[in-house]
């Protein structure tokens, strides 16, 4: 018997505790099933649940406190890339484990962190092509929030819409956590695109698709294509705004399994809300901790070492399907999904990869299954 | 370019609708509220609320909000900013306090999410405000597109300003908030009733913080946050313009609005807000007391 | 004896408004001259052009044959011009005492104040202006904290310690008993000599203990200019200011 | 014994009690994870004395100290970013930031020269000493030029507040814009240690520690002498009454813009001590939330007290931690700091510097209170 | 009839006023005398609540006043001509007068007697109030006392830095203010030969009490000298 411990960071209070209570909330159910069927080899799971209070400086105290302190082999959390980043050097020069569960931009190859979001091939390879090909748009106006994420989706984006075809009209950014959306708006509708993709991320995308509409553009049109906006934020902007727009993501909470409303019912149950919403990095909040509970049950013990040996491989049948942890840089085999939303907020699952894609972070600098850049003894620096 | 000059219109509309409301407590009361972007933030919660369980719409919610965030500010004015008349630093760090409660409370649901009790449409999450159908379709005038929501901000901001300015400059209230405002001893002592104008005008200014509250709701999420990044572009409108000035208030507003506008058309957003932090800086240098200030000997 | 303050046709103009209009008078080295007018005659803004505070639009000041006209205002003091307000100003928040230490001020630069201490030479000069003042009871006191009239003393005091060579005083006894009134004529005339004393006052009793020459301002202009008893008996005078005439 | 004795021995056991504290605590405290957190509370400290010598003693609200915070960090992080072995990885001869490849246009030169327009400005943080040197010149320059202008065009009181304002908002927005030589939204993390004589002062080490703890100790004796000179005193005196001075011959502005730049390069020497102790720099230290957050910590400790400034820092952070650490109020813990800063602002106007100051006023009064009765009320004597 | 007894009235921690025991006779003018400092100002504030606390009983015709706020001791006939005047520097002449007449209650006018007593006020109704000289000031604070319709009068040191013409019109108007409309006047002053012509009773301050009262005519020299001199 016994305990094991874990971290469990996320931002509890300020700005993303919007999305990051959810992914908290998430991470705890995963343990507490866990717990009642008996635990990690006999082991209960012992969440210490920190708040990084949406502030990297925080987050980075509150690692240090997790790893140093109370010596957790593992910690589960964050969503934004500057909070990883702020705990990064933490976990590496301390060498602990750091599970996180959010789609991010890549370029991140460390032995100390398994990532079971999803990364830029797994949301554009199928995306590109198929707004292409399938939708017939060929113009993209490329719009994001002034950060890396939005940056590097458009640099992957741009080489894809190249190599289909397609041509690119523009890439605007604007500030993160800006709300007005006017003159952007009012440059897409004269640039003569006859699609956007959009990778604006948090409250501003509220604020985009609400623009969007007044402005008189209509998604049957000129169609938004996101490869952020999730179910959170079709609810927040009132579902009327997306009908008819698209986003890719591994999953919705649209998915239609048995596996999935089980797991929509069960979270539902658990945060007390009959209307909670569910999204991917929800779903890979949960599916990380199996996943990690999988690899101490096979290294047989919960040291980060053995705890990295172990998850290499790691297979689970997670609510959006199979998911398998890629041994060679530890980010997620995950199964890419097109849903087109609608009136009542959840989407339609419009096109899906018949098999879960390899994850490849480098993507953007001319990584190939063939030729990959991240590899077990870290990243290949020779190759860029 | 009338579509630019609507673009600049809609923002400077929006900042002034914010800075309304400060330009009356801060201008004319001294009292640096930087919880306004938190009354706005109630404002726009109270518009989600009514909608929910009230099923009112935009227009009902109106008036509804400006007596809720009024009453938030009475009863803030009366349990602390009425400490702090006369102290205008810490009336920001005592605000900057409050909005941190203000924003928790919302986020805890006042508590009650201690006990597991959940009120739909509280909570940290993304909320947002229903708008009439009406108000999100664009129709055309004599050739030239209008979208009718931002020009509905438009012409309410206006209403608030004209009101305000009437009631500043044409009543006997107007004179004696503006007599507080430079000396409240000698006011109290010509027989003005300092404390009760003082919270009237705190929470009407309150007030018209929910009312932009409501409006900004129409387009933008609603969430416990979303007041604290207002503020400041609000304190910048209303001391470039010239603190207790509300021509200064106004004209601040358009200017920074159409540069905005501008800058954002040309080149990107990114480097308008830039070119608009600049231009506050060099005006502040330029005339230390705003564009509007009264000159004393 | 040579001319201390040189005052030549200044005049500033507040948007059409002319407070000080084509005013010229020369003051000479340890005279102590009284400036007379009616409220609203520009004296309070004749001080002002003189010691930088509002620029003038045209004339000239000197100061011991140096033009200083428009410099900045702390430039106008190192080069010896001292002034008291009408509405005392004194540093409210400092003790009396630390106010006397700021006076003391014969090295204006940053860096070569930073030091501890002060010269033996400034603290007996600090000693002479608290016997001078009285002001020795209140020594620990905030200078908030002081009355009306012990600020105007305290104000009074910073001048002499700051050994200005012309000192500009601006209704020194306002709102002093007729005795307190007294001993702050005393001090004056105790400077006079060592210091060129511009006075503004309109306390008449006063006047004429201390009075020599006298300059009378009105609207702006010099009206009239000679030894108190001959001013005194100026019809001029008389209809302007002192007599039972008209406000103006 | 007085009253101004007594608050002066006072003032001088306080000072010694935290030199004390401050240099004798790695002796008790074992846990160096509690040691690391201090240290960077004693970095927020250096931010409540750079805030009070501005605020307290000048009467200039800063509300953008985050901006010079920030650019010391930056500037040392940009060092020892260079040094992290990732750098060194990207196969060329001088390290390249990582980050700075995949911002690159592909093809691109993997050259710290020529990687990207205006990577070059990172080859003299080669030298980790520049970066450490520029980490206090930089703010230094930067709040000379700035304050120049403010104090000499005579911007005064909340208006400096504002500009100041405004300009961290400015910068900020361009470190997030200039993403391919700053890393934009991320910062620089991934860092190397700093290196002194081949030793590597790892963040969690006693000796990382008395970098801090001596640098407090050293910044706080250093102000506490500058305020006790003739400038201070002088400085003070604008503070009340700037014209007043410049009718005593002091050119103000020098003053001020002196102060405020002194305040702005213990702000950036803070920064720098910050990515040493943090190991990573973001753009969220020019946030208008920390600056504010720095002020209120002042507030706190006693906004006129350069000690009291330190200890209301290091208090709040070690509150804020631990109430966020304990079970119960972990998501209640930001609704006691905003009452507390409340409640303090109403009750404790001069913090808990003011709090010392009248107990010991209090213990004075009952020994000798006739004496300062008089000094109180008394007109000249006959 | 104003007055005070037994009242301590203080400046946040410091005690400005001691035990202060006066009475106002209704219709007279009631000289204040005293050095500086001894509390003059601060007895005139605390009766219409401007310190920042006071205890003791302060009553007017019989009612007592002492608990309730300033505008209401203003609106109960209290007007108060400041030392140092106070005049708000962006509202016009007009607009500064007409600030008393909140105490007044009713439309409010400027008063008919500010015309006859002070032209140039009426000359300058649109002039901000902030460039008046000092004496204009003055001028202004006394009419905007006026526009309160008061039934006593506060006035400190009304001649503090008044041209001698003007001077001798002040004390006319004083004078006539309480002889012709009845005022009751409490009336700082250190000149002590006006005080002596105007007063019917005066009152000497030291340490922040009364020291000596009494009508008028027993204001000896010798008072004087101990009270008033240095
Ligand atoms: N900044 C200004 N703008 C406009 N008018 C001004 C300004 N400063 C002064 N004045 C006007 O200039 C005139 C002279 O004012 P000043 O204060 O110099 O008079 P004074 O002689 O000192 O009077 P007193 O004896 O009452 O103090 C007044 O009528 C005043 O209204
Ligand atoms: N705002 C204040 N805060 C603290 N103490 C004050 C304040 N105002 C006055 N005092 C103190 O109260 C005492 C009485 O002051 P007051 O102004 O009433 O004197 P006064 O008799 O009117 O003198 P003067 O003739 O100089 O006007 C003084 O010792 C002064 O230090
Ligand atoms: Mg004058
Ligand atoms: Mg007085």
């Amino acid at each position: 018997a016994g305990e094991i411990e874990v971290g469990v960071l996320f931002s509890q209070t300020g700005g993303l505790s919007i999305v990051e209570k959810s992914l908290a909330d998430a991470t705890l159910m995963a343990i507490d099933e866990i717990n009642a069927t008996g635990g990690v080899n006999g082991m209960m799971i012992k969440p210490i649940v920190e708040d990084g209070a949406s502030d990297p400086k925080t987050y980075n105290e509150k690692a240090s406190k997790l790893v140093i302190r109370d010596r957790v082999p593992t910690v589960f959390g964050s969503y934004t890339s500057a909070s990883r980043k702020a705990v990064l050097p933490v976990f590496e020069k301390r060498n602990s484990m750091y599970f996180y569960p959010t789609y991010y931009e890549g370029f991140e190859c460390s032995k100390n962190v398994v990532y079971t979001g999803a990364v830029p091939n797994q949301q554009l390879s199928n995306f590109i092509p198929w707004i292409i090909n399938t939708l017939g748009k060929k113009k993209f106006f490329i719009v994001g929030s002034n950060y890396i994420y939005p940056r590097e989706m458009a640099k992957v984006s741009k080489i894809l819409i190249e190599q289909n075809g397609g041509e690119y009209v523009a890439d605007e950014y604007l500030e993160l956590g800006h709300s007005e959306w006017g003159a952007m708006v009012s440059k897409i509708k004269d640039s003569g695109c006859d699609v956007v993709l959009s990778n604006v991320v948090g409250d501003s995308v509220v604020a985009f698709y609400r623009e969007f509409k007044n402005q008189g553009l209509t998604h049957d049109v000129l169609p938004i294509c996101a490869t952020v906006t999730s179910e959170i934020e079709i609810a927040a902007m009132g579902a009327d705004f997306a009908v008819g727009s698209y986003t890719s993501f591994p999953y919705f909470q649209a998915i239609d399994t048995p596996e999935n409303k089980a797991f929509i019912e069960r979270y539902r149950a658990f945060v007390g809300d009959p209307k909670a919403v569910t999204h991917h990095a929800l779903e890979s909040s949960y599916f990380q901790v199996f996943l990690w509970k999988q690899a101490v049950e096979k290294a047989g013990e919960a040291t980060p070492d053995a705890i990295r040996e172990g998850i290499k491989g790691q297979t689970f049948d997670a609510p959006n399907g199979k998911v398998t942890v890629d041994p060679d840089n530890l980010h997620t085999y995950l199964t890419p999904r097109i849903a087109q939303w609608g009136a009542d907020g959840q989407g339609t699952i419009v096109e899906a990869y018949p098999e879960p894609v390899r994850p490849m972070p480098y993507v953007a600098y001319g990584e190939t299954p063939d030729n990959l850049f991240c590899t077990a003894q870290g990243l290949d620096s020779s190759k860029l | 370019m009338s579509e630019i000059l609507f673009i600049g219109l809609s923002l400077s509309s929006i900042l002034l609708l914010i800075a309304l409301g400060l330009s009356i407590t801060y201008g004319a009361m001294g009292v640096i509220n930087m919880a306004h972007g938190e009354l706005v933030m109630i404002g726009a919660y109270t518009a989600v609320l009514s909608g929910i369980y009230l099923n009112l719409n935009l227009f009902f919610a109106l008036p509804l909000a400006f007596v809720v965030s009024a009453l938030v500010g009475l009863g803030l004015e009366k349990l602390v900013i009425r400490r702090l008349y006369g102290r205008i630093i810490d009336t920001l760090l005592a605000t900057w306090g409050v909005a941190i409660i203000l924003q928790q409370l919302i986020r805890l649901e006042f508590g009650l999410s201690f006990f597991g009790i959940h009120i739909e449409g509280l909570g940290p999450g993304l909320q947002n405000m229903d708008v009439p159908a009406f108000l999100t379709q664009p129709f055309e005038i004599a050739g030239i597109p209008i979208q009718p929501y931002r020009s509905f901000i438009i012409v309410v901001t206006l209403l608030l300003t004209l009101l305000t300015w009437f009631l500043m400059y044409r009543t006997s209230i107007g004179t004696q908030v503006r007599a507080i405002m430079r000396n409240p001893q000698i006011a109290a002592a010509c027989g003005i009733d300092v404390r009760r104008v003082s919270a009237f005008t705190f929470a009407y200014g309150s007030g018209l913080a929910g009312i932009a509250g409501v409006l900004l709701a129409g387009f933008k999420t609603v969430m416990p946050d979303m007041g604290a990044s207002t503020v400041v572009d609000g304190f910048l409108v209303v001391v470039v313009g010239g603190v207790g000035s509300l021509l200064g208030t106004v004209l601040a507003s358009a200017l920074l609005g159409q540069i905005n506008g501008v800058f954002a058309i040309l080149t990107n957003d990114i480097l308008a807000r830039a070119v608009v932090f600049g231009v506050v800086i060099a005006i502040i240098l330029w005339r230390p007391r705003g564009l509007f200030a009264f000159k004393s000997r | 004896m040579a001319a201390a303050l040189t005052i030549d046709g200044l005049e500033v103009d507040f948007g059409g408004f002319k407070a000080v209009d084509g005013m010229t008078t020369v003051i000479d080295e340890g005279e102590l001259r009284v400036v007379l007018g009616p409220n609203g005659a520009g004296k309070t803004t004749l001080m002002d052009l003189v010691s930088g505070k509002t620029p003038s639009t045209a004339g000239e000041v000197r100061l011991f044959g140096k033009e200083i006209t428009n410099w900045p205002e702390h430039q106008i003091a190192r080069a010896g011009v001292g002034r008291k307000f009408q509405i005392p100003s004194v540093f409210r928040d400092l003790t009396v005492r630390d106010n006397l230490n700021v006076a003391v001020s014969h090295e204006p630069r940053v860096f070569r104040n930073l030091r501890l201490g002060m010269a033996a030479a400034d603290r007996s000069r600090i000693d002479e202006v608290i016997a001078l003042t009285g002001l020795e009871p209140v020594l620990d006191t905030i200078a908030g904290d002081l009355s009306h009239g012990q600020m105007q003393w305290l104000e009074l005091g910073m001048l002499i310690t700051q050994q200005a060579r012309v000192i500009l005083l601006d209704e020194p006894t306002a709102g002093m008993t007729q005795a307190e009134t007294a001993k702050t004529a005393d001090i004056i005339l105790r400077l006079k000599g060592a210091h060129t004393i511009l006075v503004v006052e309109h306390d008449m009793a006063f006047v004429r203990k201390i009075a020599e020459r006298v300059t009378v301002m009105h609207m702006g202009k010099l009206l009239a200019e000679g030894p108190m008893a001959r001013i005194e008996q100026d019809p001029a005078v008389r209809e302007a200011y002192l007599g039972s005439g008209g406000v103006h | 014994m007085t009253r101004t004795k007594l608050f002066k021995y006072g003032d001088w056991g306080i000072y010694i009690l935290f030199i004390v504290i401050v240099l004798g605590l790695p002796l008790v405290m074992t846990d160096v994870f509690w040691l690391n957190r201090i240290a960077k509370y004693l970095v927020y400290g250096m931010l409540g004395i750079a805030i009070a010598l501005s605020w307290g003693y000048a009467g200039i609200l800063n509300l953008g100290q985050g901006l010079f915070f920030g650019l010391g960090a930056y500037m040392v992080a940009m060092s020892l970013k260079l040094q992290s072995y990732t750098s060194l990885q990207q196969g060329s001869d001088t390290p390249v930031p990582d980050f700075m490849l995949w911002n690159a246009e592909p093809g691109a030169p993997t050259e710290l020269c020529c990687i990207t327009s205006g990577s070059w400005l990172w080859l003299p943080f080669q030298a980790q000493w520049f970066g450490m040197v520029m980490a206090i010149v930089l703010p230094v320059i930067l709040a000379l030029v700035l304050s120049s202008a403010i104090f000499r065009l005579r911007v005064s009181g909340v208006y400096v507040a504002i500009i100041t304002l405004a300009l961290v908002l400015l910068v900020r927005l361009l470190i997030i814009d200039a993403q391919p030589i700053t890393n934009g939204f991320n910062g620089l993390t991934d860092l190397g240690w700093l290196t002194i004589g081949g030793f590597e002062f790892d963040p969690y080490l006693v000796s990382t520690y008395y970098i801090v703890a001596v640098s407090i100790c050293v910044v706080l004796l250093a102000t506490r002498w500058l305020v006790s000179t003739r400038a201070g005193l002088i400085l003070q005196s604008t503070r009340d009454d700037p014209n007043r001075s410049r009718y005593l011959g002091y050119d103000v502005a020098a003053y001020q813009v002196f102060f405020f730049t002194v305040s702005a390069g213990i702000a950036g020497f803070a920064g720098m001590l910050y990515v040493i102790a943090a190991e990573f720099a973001s753009p969220s230290f020019l946030d208008i939330t920390f600056s504010i957050s720095m002020v209120v910590w002042a507030a706190v400790g006693g906004r006129s007290s350069l000690i009291g400034a330190a200890i209301g820092a290091i208090l709040i952070n070690t509150i804020e931690a631990t109430a966020s650490e304990t079970e119960m109020f972990r998501e209640a813990w930001k609704l006691i700091i905003g009452v507390i800063f409340v409640a303090v602002v109403l009750y404790m106007p001069r913090g808990l510097a003011g709090l010392a100051r009248d107990a010991v006023g209090l213990f004075a009064q009952t020994r000798d209170s006739g004496k300062t009765r008089t000094a109180r009320s008394g007109a000249p004597a006959e | 009839m104003l007055s005070l007894s037994n009242v301590d009235s203080f400046y946040g921690r410091s005690q400005a006023l001691h035990d202060m025991t006066v009475t106002a006779p209704k219709g007279e003018i009631l000289a204040i005398l005293g050095r500086n400092g001894v509390g003059k100002t601060t007895l005139l504030r605390t009766i219409l609540g401007l310190t920042d606390r006071s205890e003791g009983v302060i009553s007017l015709d019989g009612e007592e006043i002492s608990a309730r706020p300033t505008h209401e001791r203003a609106r109960a006939g209290i007007a108060y001509v400041p030392q140092g005047r106070m005049i708000i520097p962006d509202f016009t002449i007009r607009d500064n007068i007409l600030m008393g007449g909140f105490a007044a209650g009713g439309p409010r006018r400027i008063p008919d007697i500010v015309p006859e007593l002070f032209p140039y006020l009426m000359d300058n109704l649109d002039r901000p109030g902030g460039v008046l000289s000092g004496g204009q000031q003055q001028q202004l604070a006394i009419a905007r006392a006026l526009a309160c319709k008061p039934a006593v009068l506060l006035m400190d040191e009304p001649t503090e830095g008044i041209q001698p013409n003007i001077v001798e019109q002040i004390e006319e108007i004083i004078i006539r203010l309480n002889r012709e409309l009845g005022l009751t006047i409490l009336l700082v002053e250190q000149n002590v030969t006006f005080a002596r012509r105007a007063a019917g009773s005066f009152v000497m301050v030291e340490h922040g009490t009364a020291v000596e009262t009494g009508r008028i005519d027993l204001l000896s020299d010798d008072m004087v000298a101990k009270h008033m001199a240095i």
